[in-house]
């Protein structure tokens, strides 16, 4: 399946990723500087952390070329983070009465 | 009698034991980080003033160590490379450094980090905001002290499995690399989001 | 269905509110109870039938017809009308149908609930609720909800413990909350039970059909004496709502026991009256308690420079 | 390549890494526990009937010693001496912490219980029944056991991992026992443990938590060791479509522990923070607790415990039924001699219940003061959930029809759990409208409402599971007279305990009372069932008496069983009776040619095929 050819090439780029992940941080802790409103701020640090971590996933994990079963799975892995962390979120916002501090 | 496809993979599934348990493992740590994430957006959001993070953390020094693990991840996946092309002195070399970089990760986190504030009073009970860093990075940490234990390990010791089974550890180091690699993706996340949000 | 829940238990519902929370529990227990004897007969039924001394040679298909789907669509459907028959609009009407703070036609009572009692709070003859403060707070002195005295709206402002006093057919304002951990305040005739969040101010509303006492307990695990966290409800009439308050909110300005004792025996008399049943006469008392109390105030106030002789 | 050959008694029977030793372990501890759990309240139901009345204990406490006692006796001049002795030695530990529990200071004073030490049982029997109880058994016990055989596998897949698993929860479980010797007794804010009251509780809830992380490790390695099997070490020609139920069931259990349980892992974590730490995670601003305002820096969210908590804890009671329903499936098919009616949408409803279970968490919190919108959401979605329950129990009902019913004890059970669930099942639908819920909240109803799927449910499918199973695992048959005592004895005294409890709900009377509603005016008319349930409740003691005399004499004297001795058509029963420990499952590696309940095939001669068995003959 992975000859030595084919791993060479995956090493280069391995390197090549890592080069991206630096610059990438680079930037996001450039544009924390940046005086950007909060949510702005939310948006491009996330979008910048996703790009990021997909990165991670799909060539050091080698989630680019899975099979089905890891797919499924992380679906709905990835499926049930979101409902935790946003049905939470609008659960709490929707919310009778108010908070008193 | 033997278990089936610890080393080869099943043909209807393409996939070996290891790699299969691997992954769960990881779906149920998306789901503990998950938990701990959906805590800290919910009392950030329902807080009525919440600190920059960088006005009570040091951005550099995160940023150092975010290099250093980024870093670390490239040299895990170097050394597995490296044993596929049936290289091991260039395995036992990336190893070294991926392990070597967890290890500055932790001591940065800890000498550089979490003592000073202790020194200046900034424990956990302090406030919301650092209950949550504490919390966040300390649980991180423990997963990469976890990792670190084990890639030692399978520099160490474990790397003598090579002479019996290469492909089977060589399966092995893959499967330490995906957690590895998760370790390292949790921190670009949780990076930004005690650092610089 | 509501007959059979009442005979198994349920108590008389005496809220306006209580109609759709009965309604949705009579629908769906409608929806059981169908369900329960269409499968319970066929199921014995079967065990009967197909015994295997009777029936010696199973049947490889066994049925063949799709009956069951049509009655799990049937399920499906009857779920979808009480939902949209009854659950949904009631919880709209219990969330949004809240009376506004300044709506003078309900009334307004702040709950603070704490281990192992419910304060509650009126605004007094200004309708307005004084403020308080944790700091304040000081059980010895019976100010377990941190009231401000020193602040003028506060003046008039009435503390009373474990009861509530309502008139009836009006509506009644509660804003819930708690200084410890979480309670639930529970008034089972009036089908109102809201959970009491430290850290939160929940408003529920409810408006009694029927003067009368009851009870009040607390839903929620709170601690070692949980089980008798308890309370009274008292509902008058409107005028013996409206004298009772007047009474208490005086009797909160006087603060001096010596004075108010007359009107205070009043008042104790109208809430047995209450408990008895009788709401006309418990209005009459109270009526009695406002007068005793605005003598007692003027005396007091007359009397003020004699006040010293007491030292 | 792993080999599973090890010698020593030590690595055999302790540290065994073999599924069936490690399935029995879990089973045994398991058993215990439920009887544990089952004590404690039996203790608390005294204290329900008669407020503040002393409690005879020593009487409870006596026949369990006695018990003890002869299980010892019997055990020491026994052919499998280790096991039953073992089992006698654990009920005589069991008197001692009963002894103990029931004497002394701050629990019982003078035999009086203490509010704090009944809140303590009330917490501790609901722990102890869930997680030490009904799921070890169900998953840990039978599904370790079963499902490898069932699915024609040597072993786990990871047979090291599985041993741990089982370790991890017996830490789990003495680290629960533990809990109650600490200053103040055991956790004793509800099994549910909610802040802020669970954050000021005694030590034991710091205990508890402890507890739970261990058995939630224990939970997660068990699941990925279940996915991972039916994935990986399915039988040649077993597909997914010729699964056991019971094997579907239990992945997709698996399913729901490893992606339910890290968040409430998550909320350990922190609520261990606010208790060792000192942080609020779960504590907002301006507490004034007790005597003064609690010194803490606030900004916390109460809610939030609840949201993760639930978010387990609601997946976890399909964790509770999903097996069990899977087990009655088997038994029902194999005692009506005819293949399930509608397997494909029974597997299809499982997955569907599986993923819906997600996202209805919030139905328990209704009354934390939500809004329009995700009250409407969380309604639906568990109307929408009841569904594919209404298909499975449907399902049952008629797959009777047509077949040729055998009443032994296991299918006796299993016939009890289907009206018992579907009690259990139907009288959850009122508490799912947010409008009935704001009058059935936290009354007895709820309590009645999960007591009739868990314990006249679950644990009937647990009984028959295991009156099902015993013959592969010993070798010996079960006594059929006994069993049928033990059946109708638990039937009729269970629905004593359970069917008061909706009267009582339905006349508001709220849970975890101490006085039971004694001193409650609206609890007036319908306080006997008090009595009539405590009655039930140790009559149904006694009725495990049947049951436990009948595990033990027949491990002694039963029937020799063969290996198939129900005509089963299950690869479990092609393998040896009592399945030689270590050497794989199998004489030879089975290969699956078609479904799995192949019952009055019509060309056929016997009225089952096993699923290995090439030809219809
Ligand atoms: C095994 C466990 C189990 C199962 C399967 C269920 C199933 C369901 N549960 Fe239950 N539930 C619990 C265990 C369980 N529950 C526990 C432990 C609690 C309390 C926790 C605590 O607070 O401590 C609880 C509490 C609870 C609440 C919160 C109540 C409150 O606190 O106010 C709610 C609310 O929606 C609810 C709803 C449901 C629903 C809609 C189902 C549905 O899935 C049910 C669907 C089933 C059916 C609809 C039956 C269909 C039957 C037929 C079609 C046939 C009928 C025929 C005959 C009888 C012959 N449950
Ligand atoms: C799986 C879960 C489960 C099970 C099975 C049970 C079973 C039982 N429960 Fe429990 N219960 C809970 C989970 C469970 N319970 C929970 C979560 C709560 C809420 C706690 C809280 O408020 O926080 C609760 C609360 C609760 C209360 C309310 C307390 C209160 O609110 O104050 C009551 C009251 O009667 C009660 C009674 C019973 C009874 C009589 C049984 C009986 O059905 C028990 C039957 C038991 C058996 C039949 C055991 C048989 C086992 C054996 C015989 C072993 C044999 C051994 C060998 C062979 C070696 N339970
Ligand atoms: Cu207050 Cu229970
Ligand atoms: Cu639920």
């Amino acid at each position: 399946m992975d000859n030595i050819e084919s791993i060479q090439k995956n090493i280069r780029n391995y390197i090549m990723v890592f080069g991206a992940l630096a610059i990438l941080t680079v930037i996001t802790v450039g544009a924390s500087y940046l005086q950007v409103g909060v949510v702005s701020a939310i948006v491009i640090a996330v979008i910048i952390a996703t790009v990021k971590g997909s990165l991670v996933a799909s060539i050091f994990m080698h989630l680019l070329s899975e099979k089905k079963f890891i797919y499924i799975l992380l679906g709905v892995t990835a499926l049930l983070f979101l409902v935790l962390m946003f049905v939470t979120l609008f659960t709490v916002n929707d919310q009778v009465g108010i908070h008193v501090s | 009698m033997q278990i089936p496809y610890t080393v080869e993979p099943r043909p209807d599934t393409g996939l070996h034991n290891a790699k299969i348990g691997i992954w769960l493992f990881l779906a149920s740590e998306v789901m503990l980080f998950g938990g701990l994430f959906s805590a800290y957006v919910l009392l950030r959001t329902g807080s009525i003033v919440w600190p920059e993070g960088s006005s009570i953390l040091s951005v550099p020094i995160g940023t150092f160590n975010t290099m250093a693990l980024i870093a670390s991840s490239v040299t895990m996946v170097l050394s597995w490379a490296a044993l596929k092309i049936n290289n091991l002195s260039k395995f036992k070399m990336y190893m070294f450094l991926t392990y070597f970089l967890g290890l500055v990760f932790l001591i940065v986190k800890v000498v550089f980090e979490y003592l000073p504030k202790f020194e200046h009073h900034l424990y956990p009970s302090e406030s919301t905001f650092l209950a949550i860093y504490f919390t966040l990075t300390g649980l991180h940490a423990l997963h990469v002290l976890g990792g670190v234990i084990v890639n030692i390990y399978f520099w160490g010791p474990g790397s003598k499995m090579w002479e019996t089974e290469p492909e089977r550890f060589t399966n092995r180091v893959e499967v330490a690399g995906l957690y590895w690699h998760f370790v390292d993706l949790v921190w670009i996340f949780l990076f930004p989001v005690l650092y610089l949000l | 269905m509501l007959e059979l829940l009442h005979k198994l238990g349920l108590p008389e519902n005496f809220s306006v509110q209580g109609v759709g929370i009965d309604a949705t529990i009579e629908w769906i227990h409608i929806l059981m109870f169908v369900l329960f004897f269409i499968w319970a007969p066929f199921f014995i039924y079967t065990l009967i039938r197909f015994r295997r001394s009777r029936n010696p040679k199973a049947d490889y298909k066994g049925v063949k017809s799709h009956i069951s789907s049509y009655l799990e669509g049937g399920v499906a459907i009857i779920e979808a009308a009480i939902l949209i028959g009854f659950a949904f609009p009631v919880w709209e009407e219990r969330v949004n149908d809240i009376p506004a703070p300044d709506d003078k036609d309900a009334v307004h009572i702040q709950v603070v609930a704490q281990q192992f009692q419910w304060n509650m709070h009126y605004a007094g003859d200004d309708n307005i609720f004084g403020p308080s403060r944790i700091d304040l707070i000081n059980d010895e002195s019976q100010n377990f909800i941190g009231l401000d005295r020193s602040d003028a709206t506060a003046l008039d402002d009435i503390m009373l413990f474990n009861e509530i006093h309502l008139p009836v057919n009006r509506d009644a304002v509660i804003y819930l909350s708690s200084r410890d951990v979480i309670h639930s305040l529970f008034l089972p005739i009036f089908r109102v039970k809201q959970d009491a969040v430290p850290g939160m101010r929940i408003p529920i509303s409810f408006k009694p059909t029927q003067t009368g006492y009851s009870e009040i307990a607390c839903a929620q695990l709170c601690g070692n004496s949980h089980y008798s966290m308890k309370g009274y409800l008292y509902v008058h009439t409107p005028n013996g709502y409206e004298s009772f308050i007047k009474a208490s909110s005086k009797l909160a300005v006087l603060d001096d026991y010596d004075y108010g004792f007359e009107a205070e025996k009043k008042l104790k008399a109208a809430k047995e009256a209450i408990k008895s049943g009788y709401s006309i006469s418990a209005e009459k008392l109270a009526t009695e308690a406002y007068e005793l109390a605005v003598i007692a105030l003027e005396d007091k106030e007359s009397s003020d420079g004699d006040e010293w002789d007491d030292w | 390549m792993t080999e599973i050959s090890r010698e020593s008694i030590w690595t055999k029977y302790i540290f065994s890494q073999d599924h069936k030793v490690i399935g029995l372990q879990y089973a045994f501890t398991a058993l215990f526990f439920l009887l544990f759990g089952f004590a404690l309240m039996m203790i608390m139901r005294w204290q329900l009937a008669y407020p503040g009345k002393p409690i005879p204990a020593d009487g409870f406490i006596w026949v369990i010693a006695l018990l003890g006692v002869v299980i010892t006796l019997i055990g020491l001049f026994h052919s499998k001496k280790n096991l039953i002795t073992l089992s006698g030695i654990i009920f005589l530990f069991m008197t001692w912490i009963l002894i103990y529990l029931t004497s002394g200071e701050g629990r019982m004073p003078e035999g009086i219980m203490t509010p704090d030490f009944y809140n303590s049982l009330g917490a501790m029997h609901g722990t102890i029944m869930i997680f030490l109880g009904v799921v070890p058994l169900l998953v840990g016990g039978l599904g370790n056991y079963v499902l490898p055989l069932q699915i024609g596998a040597p072993d786990m897949a990871f047979p090291k991992i599985n041993m741990v698993s089982y370790w991890s929860y017996f830490l789990g479980g003495i680290t629960m026992l533990v809990s109650f010797f600490v200053p103040g007794g055991a956790a004793n804010s509800g099994w549910t443990s909610y802040p802020p009251l669970s954050d000021l509780a005694t030590t034991g809830q710091t205990v508890w938590l402890f507890g739970m992380v261990l058995l939630i490790t224990s939970s997660l390695l068990g699941s990925i060791n279940f996915i991972t099997t039916v994935i990986q070490l399915r039988a040649k020609g077993l597909t997914w479509m010729r699964l056991p139920f019971f094997v579907w069931t239990q992945f997709v259990t698996a399913f729901l522990l490893l992606l339910a349980f890290p968040p409430l892992e998550a909320a350990g974590v922190l609520q261990l923070m606010d208790r060792l730490v000192g942080t609020s995670f779960f504590l907002p601003s301006g507490l004034y607790v007790g005597t003064g305002p609690l010194p803490v820096s606030g900004g916390g969210s109460p809610l939030l415990w609840q949201h993760l908590f639930w978010f387990l804890a609601h997946p976890e009671v399909y964790v509770l039924i999903l097996p069990a329903m899977g087990i009655v499936a088997e038994i029902i098919a194999n005692n009506t001699r005819k293949p399930l009616w509608g397997y494909r949408s029974m597997v299809f409803a499982s997955i569907f219940l599986g993923i819906m279970s997600f996202i209805v968490w919030a139905h328990h919190m209704y009354l934390t003061g939500m809004g329009t919108t995700m009250t409407a959401f969380f309604q639906t979605t568990t109307m929408i959930i009841s569904i594919p329950s209404v298909i499975i129990l449907s399902a049952f009902f008629i797959s009777l029809w047509g077949g040729s019913i055998r009443f032994n004890t296991p299918m006796l059970f299993a016939l009890g759990f289907l009206p018992m669930f579907g009690i259990g099942g139907l009288t959850g639908l009122p508490l799912g409208l947010a409008s009935s819920d704001i009058y059935l909240h936290d009354t007895y109803y709820v309590i009645g409402h999960f007591h009739y799927v868990v314990a006249p449910g679950t644990i009937f499918a647990l009984f028959a599971g295991i009156y099902y199973w015993f013959p592969k695992v010993t070798g010996k048959m079960m006594d059929e007279l006994l069993g049928k005592i033990h059946f109708w004895g638990s039937m009729i005294f269970i629905n004593g305990i359970f069917l008061p409890m909706f009267i009582q709900g339905l006349a508001g009377i709220s849970r975890r009372l101490y006085d039971g509603g004694e001193s409650y005016l609206h609890a007036q008319d319908v306080l006997f069932w008090n009595e009539v349930m405590s009655y039930s409740a140790w009559g149904l003691g006694l009725m495990q008496i049947v049951f436990i005399i009948n595990f033990v004499l027949s491990l002694r004297n039963g029937k020799d069983a063969g290996s198939n001795p129900w005509k089963a058509t299950t690869l479990e029963w092609s393998a040896a009776s009592s399945p030689p420990i270590e050497h794989g499952n199998f004489d030879k590696v089975p290969e699956v040619y078609r479904a799995a309940y192949e019952y009055s095939v019509p060309e056929a001669s016997t009225d089952f095929i096993p699923q290995n068995q090439k030809e219809v003959k």
